[in-house]
């Protein structure tokens, strides 16, 4: 995967501040991304590009079982999202709609907003700052839906 | 040479010895209501125009109505602009969540049989229900009056409306206003007074009254009046004086147009989308398709609004994929519609009871709507986007009409 | 008198304020905000197009409905020079002369008006069409005051002492 | 080797003997709620991504308008109208204005020994009726809808052994808000919060809902009670009879194992803009708020506004607080009715709203605006969740909430 600029954000990422509730009954993600991240950094939807990253510490999308959180990272073009740790629905949702989510101890601490980055998802590696990290593997049943770009991806494919 | 009831009011208020249509005179405001929506706009012109105090406080009411509960982020900052307006010129009267401005100035004894009142929302012809000259203004406006305590006014000619005879049991006095407005045309009335007389609106209990005042501006009429009697007293909490007993139209008084109803001539009618002037029967709409109904709103919103829904509701269920939704026009109507047993015949029968407000009816929440649905309301505007898309279609129609269509899930009349 | 020439915008009858200005925008903060929405159930590109001095022209009854004063203050910073109908709703017209907004009464411009033309206005006296001059009712003295001191506010500063 | 109650309820679902933590399954669902937050994009995808649209069992699915009820805008109007002729058109039980959605599966579908997913994290709720109901995202309600199954990571289970009784005045709110203080926001992330002991037995099925509901606050994938004579005792109220009674096994293997004193647990409170910043009540006195909200799935049931009736009965709110009371449901708003609970609220000036979710998730009736502090009865605190993003929330219970609104800042009842 080609390198891309990383977005941070802090411990407890809930998804209110992903995509806040009075956008989500909007009729699509079109229309909802604008608003992505609005209460944090109003001008995130404008300054991100197609193959960049998003980078959390613990706790990654904690809150509400909103699929609109990932939903609208991904219709942004983020590649993928790289944390500490998830919050379980937030997870499960991400590899559901073909969103990488990628759990990795070091990197946070060590890169800040701007920072460029690179992710190879086959082999499970990061390249930031000249330094490599190893992400946890994703279990191969998960790691499965994601190849197949997402759960209906994969369901139509079983059809 | 006699007087109309307009003209009786402007003389004593003025001292004038005569009062003619078309004189421009300076009357001296007994009261006046500022709702949540414009009182940022009262506030910042009256402090522009350079005023340092209210001319009266104790005749100011400030009512919290449009916007209660808060829909939208920036709502509470009306709110807070209304508090320190208040508070910085001793305004004492603020009501907050109690109820529609329209309903709390006549039922919490604002206004009195005679009065001239003015308020920044077009329906504050409502208190002509109880006699009072009362009439709807801008904000700018309102600020000058908050400053002098006056303001100039062209005396309007008077139209009567005479209505004799008893009215059928499917018919409210929504229906009456609604074949008037259809009769004279969304301006046939403008710069008129509605002067209503007659042994039906002799019978007719305040609050029917306060249907046909609050929408005579519907018609593009300056005021409504009705005569005070026993009923007004009784609902004013006041013994009459000579003076307010006097308002009532003279024999010789001069009056531009008279036209007479028989009451057994109405029937159940409704305003079409999107005009409040295209008046039809509703018998002529019989099975359009509805998605929902409200009732509520300072036009039907009143206990005798609700108890007629109720008498409609009782035992019935909404049917399936409509919704109803209730708003009830005061914080004591709902208690008295609780202690009457109305709230639990309406709540069985599968109702959305909101707190009280303006609710759907100005077209901020409540209830809102998207293209290609249909709402039957019991409020006084149906203009393109008012309640929702400019594809929304509004039919208004009487509480007694609006029940029944929930049940049936479409337009049918009330047996 | 003052004259003055502009390009027309043709409106309906019972052109009610909900259309000039829908509720739903009357909460935002300034009028410059909200003037992006008027006409907006009605003719949603309208507000674009307006420009600087440009004139309304509409049937019966333009301006009935809510008191919200809104609607003059919108229809004036869109940058129209004024606005001739058959005939106004009272408060619409009321609280357009007390914001300034010039309004002109004229019965039958509006049956031989076609959007986009130009027209030639001499105040309170006629309007001038392909070729032909349609007559203006002058405003009652009250008003004409209010208008000359530039509105109500400038009138009550002038009462206060502060201009 | 034994079982813990939620992997007997997934090993049922899956069709197998036994499973342990960190198995993957194909499971049966046995029911799936879906409301007015995400079902117009579910409904999207169902008509533009699927080869072979198709719902497996209409029987088992239940929409819930909940959320912005009465619709404030048209684009909500349009949602819940895509949602509302889609249930008509698959015959799929349609609930609208009638309440907040766990109330109402609570009241009328959810049965012990049943796995439900219900598209809104709150779904843990049902655990306490001895159900694992755990929320999803549109993508796997619609892999539900189509094929009935599901995949499912079997969860590790956290014992939490209740001792003691609740002392006069602190209510399960405190307890559950004191746990989630104590383990933190992902205490329990991708497990299972079971709650157990002698301290359970004295939780009625609502103070369970109070405890089950706010599990997904410490990440947990559901919370969970043995469905006990109590528990069975308000299903048979409701009509309905469970699909399977689990016990979890003497030898079942926890992944942790917590004891909570009920007798030592103390009014506290949740400060903006975490759930799991709690402190006792007393430390937050003192603070202005604009709002107070006696609601939600959480806490809108008769039981709280009863206790809120109780405190405000003969007093008044405070002229600058807006207190709004919002019951969880139809029946639970006809319930205060007969007991003249409404009254007393109205009464006291409240603003008494029909039964949705309201400002507990902020997007409907009730929003605060900037630097506005609102003290909720509701399920979250974090920034801007009612309101503007500078506007503040405090979790409390319904005492501390009512108290506070007559006090016109935050008071312990």
């Amino acid at each position: 995967m080609p390198t891309g600029a990383i977005f941070k954000f802090h411990n407890d990422l809930d998804t209110d501040q992903i995509i806040g509730s009075q956008y989500l009954l909007l009729p699509d993600l079109e229309e909802m991304k604008v608003h992505t991240f609005e209460s944090l950094d109003p001008d995130f939807p404008k300054k991100v590009k197609a193959g960049d990253y998003v980078v959390g510490g613990e706790n990654f999308g904690c809150g509400s079982s909103r699929e609109q959180a990932p939903g609208v990272l991904k219709a942004l073009g983020v590649e993928a999202v790289i944390a500490k740790s998830f919050a379980r629905i937030f997870f499960r949702n991400a590899i559901n709609i073909g969103l990488p989510v990628i759990v990795c101890k070091e990197l946070p601490d060590e890169v800040n907003t701007g920072d460029m980055m690179e992710l190879s998802l086959s082999e499970g590696i990061v390249k930031a700052k000249g330094k490599e990290y190893t992400c946890t593997k994703l279990p191969e049943y998960m790691q499965n839906i994601l190849n197949q770009g997402g759960l209906i991806a994969s369901l139509n494919k079983e059809e | 040479m006699g007087y109309t009831i307009i003209e009786k009011i402007i003389r004593n208020n003025t001292g004038a010895q005569t009062v003619k249509p078309g004189d421009i005179v300076t009357v001296k405001a007994d009261r006046v209501m500022i709702h949540d929506i414009f009182i940022p706009f009262v506030a910042d012109k009256f402090e522009e125009m350079g005023f340092k105090k209210l001319w009266d406080p104790d005749k100011a009411v400030l009512i919290y109505d449009h916007l209660v509960p808060a829909s939208q982020l920036d709502d509470t900052r009306h709110f807070r602009i209304g508090d320190a307006f208040a508070a910085k010129y001793g305004m004492k009267h603020v009501h907050r969540s109690d109820g529609i401005c329209h309903q709390l100035m006549t039922e919490a004894g604002y206004v009195k049989p005679g009065d001239v009142v003015f308020g920044t929302d077009s329906h504050t012809t409502t208190y002509g229900c109880v006699g009072a000259f009362s009439s709807g203004i801008g904000y700018t406006e309102m600020a000058s009056i908050l400053g002098t305590g006056t303001m100039w006014i062209k005396v309007p000619e008077t139209i009567k409306v005479v209505i004799e005879g008893k009215l059928p049991d499917d018919v409210m006095s929504k229906d009456i206003i609604l074949r008037l407005i259809g009769d004279l045309g969304a301006d046939g009335a403008t710069y008129l007074a509605l002067e209503f007389t007659g042994s039906t609106v002799e019978e007719m209990s305040v609050s029917s009254r306060m249907t046909i005042a609050n929408m005579a501006v519907e018609a593009g009429a300056k005021c409504a009046l009705f005569t005070p009697d026993e009923k007004t007293a009784e609902y004013c909490e006041i013994q009459l004086s000579e003076f307010q007993k006097s308002l009532t139209g003279d024999e010789d008084g001069v009056y531009k147009k008279v036209i007479r109803y028989r009451a057994e001539d109405f029937v159940p009618v409704m305003a079409c989308p999107s005009q409040v002037d295209k008046i039809k029967p509703v018998s002529e709409l019989e099975g359009i398709a509805i998605d929902q109904v409200f009732i509520g709103s300072c036009t039907n919103g009143r206990l005798e609004d609700l108890a007629a829904a109720a008498g409609v509701l009782k035992d019935k269920k909404v049917a399936d994929y409509v919704k109803l939704i209730v708003t009830p026009a005061s914080r004591k109507i709902y208690q008295e519609a609780m202690e009457q047993g109305i709230m639990e015949i309406l709540s069985e029968a599968g109702a959305i009871i909101t707190h009280p407000g303006c609710g759907l009816c100005c077209g901020r929440t409540g209830g809102i709507l998207s293209d290609g649905e249909r709402v039957v309301a019991t409020n006084n505007r149906n203009f393109l986007g008012r309640m929702g898309t400019s594809k929304v279609e509004i039919y208004l129609a009487s509480p007694k009409t609006a029940a029944a269509c929930a049940l049936a899930g479409r337009i049918v009349s009330a047996e | 008198m003052e004259t003055f020439t502009g390009k027309v915008w043709v409106l309906g009858d019972d052109i009610d304020t909900d259309i000039i200005i829908p509720t739903e925008y009357l909460a935002l903060k300034t009028i410059d905000e909200m003037k992006q929405y008027g006409f907006s159930p009605l003719r949603p590109e309208l507000a674009g197009l307006i420009k600087e001095g440009d004139i309304i022209v509409a049937g019966k009854n333009f301006g009935c409905g809510s008191s919200r004063e809104q609607a003059p203050e919108i229809i004036k910073a869109l940058g129209v020079k004024c606005v001739i109908a058959k005939s106004f709703a009272r408060i619409f017209f009321r609280n357009s002369i007390n914001n300034g907004l010039l309004l002109m009464e004229q019965p039958d411009l509006y049956d031989d008006m076609t959007e986009g033309d130009v027209i030639k206005v001499t105040v309170n006296e006629h309007v001038e069409y392909q070729g032909r001059f349609y007559q203006i009712a002058s405003l009652p003295q009250n008003l004409v005051d209010i208008i000359s001191a530039g509105g109500l506010v400038k009138a009550m500063r002038k009462r206060n002492g502060l201009d | 080797m034994g079982m813990t109650i939620a992997e007997k309820i997934i090993a049922a679902a899956a069709g197998v003997d036994h499973v342990k933590p960190g198995d993957i399954h194909t499971v049966n669902l046995d029911r799936l709620m879906s409301n007015d937050g995400t079902t117009h994009l579910t409904v999207d995808m169902y008509h533009n991504k699927l080869t072979n649209p198709r719902i497996a069992d209409p029987e088992k699915l239940v929409f819930i308008v909940d959320h912005n009820v009465p619709a404030d805008n048209p684009k909500t109007a349009a949602a819940q109208k895509k949602m509302r002729d889609f249930a008509r058109e698959h015959q799929i039980d349609f609930w609208e204005g009638k309440g907040v959605c766990h109330q109402i599966m609570m009241e009328n579908y959810v049965c012990p020994g049943e796995l439900i997913f219900g598209a809104d994290s709150h779904t843990c709720t049902y655990g306490a009726l001895g159900a694992f109901g755990t929320g999803v995202g549109c993508t796997d309600f619609l892999y539900g809808m189509v094929t009935g199954t599901s995949w499912v990571l079997v969860p590790e289970s956290v014992k939490f052994n209740l001792i003691g009784k609740l002392p006069e005045g602190v209510y399960p709110r405190d307890l559950m808000l004191t746990i989630i203080g104590q383990i933190g926001a992902n205490g329990c992330n991708y497990q299972v919060m079971e709650f157990c002991g002698e301290g359970a037995k004295t939780l009625s099925v609502n103070d369970r809902m109070v405890l089950c509901n706010l599990s997904v606050e410490a990440g947990a994938k559901t919370g969970i009670f043995e469905a006990d004579e109590i528990a069975l005792a308000y299903l048979q109220e409701q009509g309905r009879k469970p699909k399977a009674v689990y016990k979890s096994d003497p030898d079942a293997v926890y992944a942790r194992e917590y004891t909570i004193d009920l007798s030592a647990v103390e009014q506290v409170i949740a400060r903006p803009d975490f759930v799991d910043d709690v402190v006792p009540a007393k430390e937050v006195c003192g603070v202005k708020i604009d709002e107070a909200f006696l609601g939600s799935c959480n806490n809108g049931r008769i039981e709280e506004l009863r206790i809120g009736a109780g405190i405000i009965k003969g007093k008044k709110v405070a002229e600058s607080v807006r207190f709004l009371v919002v019951p969880a449901s139809l029946s639970v708003y006809k319930q205060a009715l007969k007991e003249g609970l409404i009254d007393i609220f109205m009464e006291s000036g409240a603003i008494v709203m029909n039964p949705n979710c309201s400002v507990c998730w902020g997007s409907c009736q009730g929003v605060i605006g900037e630097n506005e502090v609102l003290i909720s009865t509701g399920t979250r605190n974090f920034k801007g969740r009612a309101g503007h993003p500078s506007s503040k929330v405090y979790l409390g219970s319904a005492a501390t909430v009512t108290a506070s609104a007559i006090a016109g800042e935050i008071t312990l009842a």
